[in-house]
């Protein structure tokens, strides 16, 4: 199994070194199809793992020293268990259709095989994320996706605007990333190990762990979290990393590595469990960041923009869960969540392929007729997402609903209040892209098969994922999903009486998304541009369709102050006393030389002439008379 | 006798040396080297160091001079002139020179005066020597081989023809 | 007795042969600007070392002063043989052995 | 020492020095003899029965011609020259043993000058001084051809006093000694039973490099570049002439005694007759003196024999070019030598001593 194990590993890698390094090929087709393949390969090992995990012997495990320094030690530990293989088959499946669709989206492109070999990459990070056996080794393939998100974000770097946006991504990572390093330490100083199995077994064997400084580190791991995850207040990177390509932002920003957060907390499962303040946090984080973004995705004019906040928002959802202890719905709904999600994100990216890049959503409408396959996956991903039952989101949505339901019932409203609004920008989306009159002037075409057949796969799989983990207020339907993690996750325990019977709150929210849904189609279907004439909506319009201004304040809050101490430093610290300092130095010792060169004639008989007035001179100092 | 001889020797010693830095013509200077190291042979022959005093003669007489020598002739060729050194400088060396003398003469006469002498002078044999150079002194031997090695691939770099530019 | 009385006047008398020949070669290294005189004078300095060597050694009847002048001659040939080589290069790029005309390392 | 004793040392160099002096007018006639059997011609045949008195009207032609010093020399150098050749020659000899020893009024006499303990070196380095004589008799004769034979003959020197040097070492290896009195007496006896103990059969190529390294540190033909006629006029003596040139003359066959009494004392034995010890002869001679005479004419003889090789050698090969000799000496000699010394000391090692 360990074989499979690396082999696994190694496909995209090799993929990607041969790719990058290597053939250097131009034309998109051949790497295309060299890292499809890989990406497959490691498919397909991942499935085999799955299998092995699920119905054989258990987790594969494999270490190797790392680094030995004193009493710490850690290893390159890579531990393949149940969680681990939800994440690798969400990764390497969603993955490879992906690789698949960019063989099309890419195949205009010139040099494409850095994107492939960075994609490459990024699988094999990705992998090394969820498969470590340690936070050492985790903050590797953290670092390591930060990395890739970075180059494919600013994947076009001669446009000076989406360089910005990959280093924005980048620099506000690094944020969470300090976070997540001073959790690290903090789980070093609380459990003298960085394994993920010491560090549960460890809190599940005694108590007598001090909880203060335990919510210290959860607090700190989680802000890491928000800063792979885009949570507030570190989500503004994400809408920004729409700059990279579409592909990218399917299965970067979307299904894979923003998830990587909700992945640590559920690793660290029996950690957050006891942490309940820092719970409250969270909870709180999330279910704001679901508001925030969902209303911002409201009156976004951009099909990736409003993909993107979208995501935020959903990810908002996955937190509120994990405030929540319900572990089990965050990694169900993230599954559901990269199916659907990706599915539309790949569906928009067919919509800006066959409209030759244009992305405003005022120049798309009614293209139903010319974009088929697209228009009616991306209809699925859309009823997917709204939480209209039977599909995948519905049954993801209402286990997070529910599991706020139980922990407070402000929670659940806020919940119900984004599940209503995600149904309602969701199909303002569809309507105005694909419903309606054409508005635009390019004349658009359907997608070649390898960027239609992902989209197939994908709509099938957001229609029956559901059916995974389907909630218990279907009880006669088992939770394949949570069953299957019960040895890492323990399921979702129902406590204290409820404010609302769970049934009825899921008539509530189904509802609410019906009629949402209902009003964005009657009220977009028709319409004939983007803006709502309403003038009692305009304030609330400017305040979504500018973000609530957060990167602005962000500008005044943190960036300027940063920018006037650079300016500070640049022209006058170091110029003046840094390399004054040094100007000083090398000046005095310019004039010194100047004064000892007098010394050096080049006449060897001159120099041994000093010697001996030396040596002279030492000796009647030694002797001092006592000689003469 | 004997102390007839020493004295002699020496200033035959002291004489030549004078004569090898003050010669005007060059040739006369190395004459007068030779001279010296006869004299220096000797010298070590009356210490009773008859070995040293053989190797003196083969090495500095038979070959070191004889390099010299054989270079001022090479250089001959064209007469090579020299300028005369300044007063002063000769003043101010003499000064420095004489009083260092004077300094290491005191020190010495002090310091290795109080060695005690053996009743008669030693004889330093070959096998001695030899023994020593064998055990005790067999590091800096062998550095000294080595030391030669490196001598002579640095003489031949020095000796070689510059090549002439290939383009 | 007396011969050890001998021996020391000698001794002193050595002291003062090995002392005025090193000073000998260092006034001639200091003054002389002709190379090869240069040169010899060093060799004068190196002998005048080697006599007193020999001497002291054979006043306290140990052989390491012996082996050390040994090492100092096979030095000294060794510094000859690489002097002489440089001056005729010298000689080749200047056609001329004076010192004071080799003072490209000025500072 | 006494007066007794100063008086016999002096006496002993001035008998033997002027016994080998008596070399250079016999090589005289002897080297003409032989250049003319070579060449099928009579040779010296008018003055005395078969022109046995040549050497003494060369002498005297050489004493009575006027002796011009040119102007344009280092008179003093010039001068000097031909005595600082003959001088090491002489020198030299004075380490030699000739023969055991003597008995004279009651007084055991050792025949050699002086019994050095570091004999071989002595002659060795005061051999190496003979090139003193040439470089300044060439350099003060102010003549291209005079300075260009010096400079042959400095490099000549330097170049085999190597060889004969390394070849020396294997003979000193074998023998455990520097004094040439010793190893004389170590070559007495047998080898095997069926060879003379002598140092020849020990250093066969030792023997062979100090023989040719001699021709050369002798100046002989086929080494003879310092003075070859055909390039060089006549050398570093091309401005000599009269007695300072019979000097050098008389430096070269004595420098030719000194080589071959070395090689003698060295690598044959010395003045012991093969196969008879010293002991048994004098048993059958019964005096010690009749005992030294006999030596004594061993050595003769073979000193003879090397010089008459130096000879033949001298008028059958012919000159080899400059740039061969050193090729020679720094290319094989050397070489040849090193490896020699190292065979040698492994032989000794596995052999156990001599």
């Amino acid at each position: 199994m360990q074989s499979i194990f690396i082999l696994m590993m190694a496909a995209p890698l090799i993929g990607s070194i041969t790719n990058g390094l290597v053939l250097r090929s131009s034309e998109a087709k051949r790497a295309g199809t060299l890292a499809t393949v890989c990406a497959f390969i490691s498919f397909f090992c991942a499935v085999i793992l799955f299998s092995q995990v699920a119905w054989g012997e258990g987790p594969v495990e494999m270490s190797w020293p790392w680094i030995q320094i004193g009493s710490l030690s850690i290893d390159w530990g890579f531990r393949f268990d149940r969680l681990t293989s939800v994440m690798g088959l969400v990764i390497t499946g969603v993955g490879s259709l992906i690789h698949l669709y960019s063989i099309g989206y890419m195949s205009h492109e010139k040099g494409s095989y850095r994107y492939f070999a960075y994609l490459n990459l990024f699988v094999f990070l990705m992998l090394v994320l969820v498969s470590a056996g340690n936070l050492a080794a985790l903050f590797v393939g953290w670092e390591g996706v930060g990395l890739c998100s970075y180059l494919l974000i600013g994947y076009w770097f001669e446009d000076p605007e989406k360089a910005k946006a990959g280093m924005k991504a980048f620099l506000v990572n690094r944020i969470g990333d300090a976070g997540f390093l001073m959790g690290m330490f903090f789980c070093y100083q609380l459990f003298g190990t960085l394994d993920f199995q010491k560090i549960n077994a460890a809190i599940d064997a005694q108590s007598g762990f001090n909880v203060q400084l335990m919510n210290v580190a959860a607090f700190f791991l989680f802000i890491g979290a928000t800063g792979k995850s885009a949570q507030v207040p570190l989500y503004v990177w994400l809408p920004d990393a729409m700059a990279g390509p579409t592909p990218v932002s399917a299965l970067i920003h979307a299904a894979t590595m923003v998830t990587s957060g909700i992945y640590l907390i559920a690793r660290l499962e029996p950690l957050f469990v006891t942490t309940a303040d820092t719970n409250t946090v969270i909870a709180v984080i999330g279910l704001s960041t679901a508001l925030l973004a969902a209303l911002i995705a409201t009156s976004q004019k951009d099909i990736k923009k409003v993909l993107a906040y979208s995501t935020v928002s959903q990810l908002g959802l996955m937190v509120l869960a994990l405030g929540c202890r319900a572990y089990g719905a965050a990694l169900f709904h993230l599954v559901t969540h990269a199916f659907f999600k990706a599915l539309l994100f790949l569906g928009s990216g067919s919509v800006i392929h066959a409209l030759e890049g244009e992305q405003d959503i005022s120049q798309m409408g009614g293209l139903r007729k010319s974009l088929p396959v697209t228009s009616l996956t991306f209809l699925v991903g859309t009823i997917a997402i709204a939480g209209i039952p039977p599909l995948a989101g519905f049954f993801s949505k209402d286990t997070i609903l529910h599991a706020a339901l139980v922990t407070d019932f402000r929670l659940w409203v806020g919940g119900a209040i984004v599940a209503t609004l995600t149904a309602f920008y969701m199909f303002r989306l569809y309507s105005l892209t694909f419903l309606g009159n054409y508005r635009g002037h390019v004349h658009p075409h359907e997608s070649p098969w390898v960027m239609t057949l992902p989209l197939g796969i994908l709509a099938i799989a957001s229609m029956l994922a559901g059916f995974l983990g389907v909630p218990h207020e279907f009880h006669w339907i088992p939770n394949f999903f949570e069953e299957y993690l019960k040895p890492v996750i323990p399921p979702y325990e129902f406590e204290g009486t409820l404010a609302l019977s769970s049934h009825s709150a899921m008539f509530i929210t189904t509802g609410l998304a019906f009629l949402s849904s209902a009003a964005a189609l009657i009220i977009f279907s028709r319409a004939k541009s983007v803006e709502s004439k309403s003038i009692l909506l305009r304030p609330f319009r400017l305040v979504f369709e500018n973000h609530f201004w957060v990167d602005e304040l962000y500008g005044i809050l943190f960036v300027r102050p940063f920018q006037v101490l650079s300016r500070l430093f640049a022209v006058f610290v170091d110029p003046k006393i840094i390399d004054g300092g040094i100007l000083l130095a090398s000046r005095a010792t310019k004039r010194l030389g100047g004064v000892v060169v007098l010394f050096q004639t080049g006449n060897i008989q001159w120099y041994l002439f000093l010697m001996m007035i030396g040596v002279v001179g030492g000796m009647l100092l030694l002797l001092r008379g006592r000689v003469i | 006798m004997k102390e007839a001889v020493f004295t002699f020797f020496s200033l035959f010693t002291l004489l030549t040396a004078a004569g090898v830095i003050l010669s005007r013509n060059i040739i006369y200077s190395a004459f007068n080297l030779v001279l010296c190291f006869f004299g220096l042979a000797s010298l070590y022959l009356l210490w009773g160091a008859t070995f040293l005093s053989m190797i003196q003669i083969l090495i500095y007489a038979g070959a070191i001079v004889v390099l010299f020598v054989f270079v001022v002739m090479l250089l001959n060729f064209e007469k090579p002139t020299e300028q005369k050194t300044r007063f002063s400088i000769i003043v101010l060396s003499s000064a420095g020179v004489w009083t260092l003398a004077l300094i290491l003469l005191r020190v010495l006469s002090k310091s290795l005066g109080e060695i005690p002498s053996l009743e008669t002078p030693a004889k330093a044999s070959v096998r001695t020597i030899s023994k020593l150079l064998f055990s005790q002194y067999l590091w800096p031997f062998e550095v000294l081989t080595v030391f030669l090695l490196a001598l002579i691939v640095g003489i031949f770099v020095l000796a070689r023809p510059e090549k002439e530019e290939t383009p | 007795m007396i011969l050890a009385e001998k021996l020391t006047s000698m001794a002193y008398w050595s002291h003062f042969v090995s002392i005025a020949l090193f000073a000998l070669g260092l006034l001639g290294f200091l003054t002389r600007r002709n190379a090869l005189i240069v040169l010899m004078s060093l060799e004068l300095m190196l002998n005048a070392v080697n006599l007193l060597l020999v001497q002291i050694s054979m006043r306290t009847g140990t052989s390491e002063g012996i082996v050390l002048v040994v090492f100092v001659i096979t030095v000294a040939a060794a510094e000859v043989a690489v002097g002489l080589g440089i001056i005729l290069n010298l000689y080749r790029m200047k056609k001329t052995v004076d010192l004071g005309s080799f003072r490209n390392l000025s500072g | 020492m006494t007066l007794i004793d100063f008086i016999i040392a002096a006496l002993k160099a001035i008998v033997i020095l002027v016994a080998v002096i008596q070399v250079v007018p016999v090589m005289i006639y002897v080297e003409r003899k032989v250049a003319a059997l070579i060449q099928d011609r009579p040779g010296p045949n008018r003055v005395g029965p078969f022109g046995l008195l040549q050497p003494v009207a060369d002498a005297l032609k050489f004493l009575l011609k006027e002796d011009p010093i040119p102007h344009y020399t280092n008179r003093l150098l010039y001068t000097l020259a031909p005595f600082l050749s003959l001088i090491p020659a002489c020198l030299v000899i004075a380490a030699l043993p000739i023969a055991d020893k003597a008995v004279l009024f009651g007084r055991e006499i050792t025949i050699q000058i002086a019994d050095l303990d570091v004999s071989l070196i002595y002659v060795l380095a005061i051999g190496s001084l003979g090139v003193y004589g040439i470089l300044f008799g060439g350099w003060a004769s102010n003549n291209k051809f005079s300075l260009i034979g010096s400079l042959r003959s400095a490099s000549q020197m330097v170049s085999y006093e190597l060889p004969l040097g390394l070849a020396a070492v294997g003979a000193v290896m074998v023998f455990g000694t520097f004094s040439l009195r010793e190893m004389v007496i170590q070559q007495e006896g047998t080898l095997l039973g069926i060879l003379p103990n002598w140092g020849v059969f020990y250093q066969p190529i030792g023997f062979l490099i100090f023989l040719v390294a001699s021709f050369a540190e002798t100046n002989r033909l086929p080494f003879d570049l310092p003075e070859s006629e055909a390039e060089l006029v006549a050398g570093f003596h091309t401005e000599y002439g009269s007695m300072k040139f019979a000097t050098f003359f008389m430096a070269e066959y004595m420098n030719l005694a000194t080589m071959s009494g070395l090689m003698t004392v060295i690598y044959f034995g010395g003045w012991h007759l093969p196969w008879v010890s010293d002991a048994k002869l004098l048993e059958i001679l019964g005096s010690q003196n009749l005992l030294c005479i006999i030596q004594v004419a061993t050595y003769i003889f073979k000193v003879s024999v090397f010089m008459f090789l130096y000879v033949l050698i001298r008028w059958t090969l012919p000159r080899f070019r400059f740039d061969q000799l050193l090729t020679l000496s720094w290319g094989s000699l050397i070489p040849i030598g090193l490896i020699n010394i190292v065979v040698s000391a492994v032989l000794m090692y596995v052999l156990g001593g001599k």
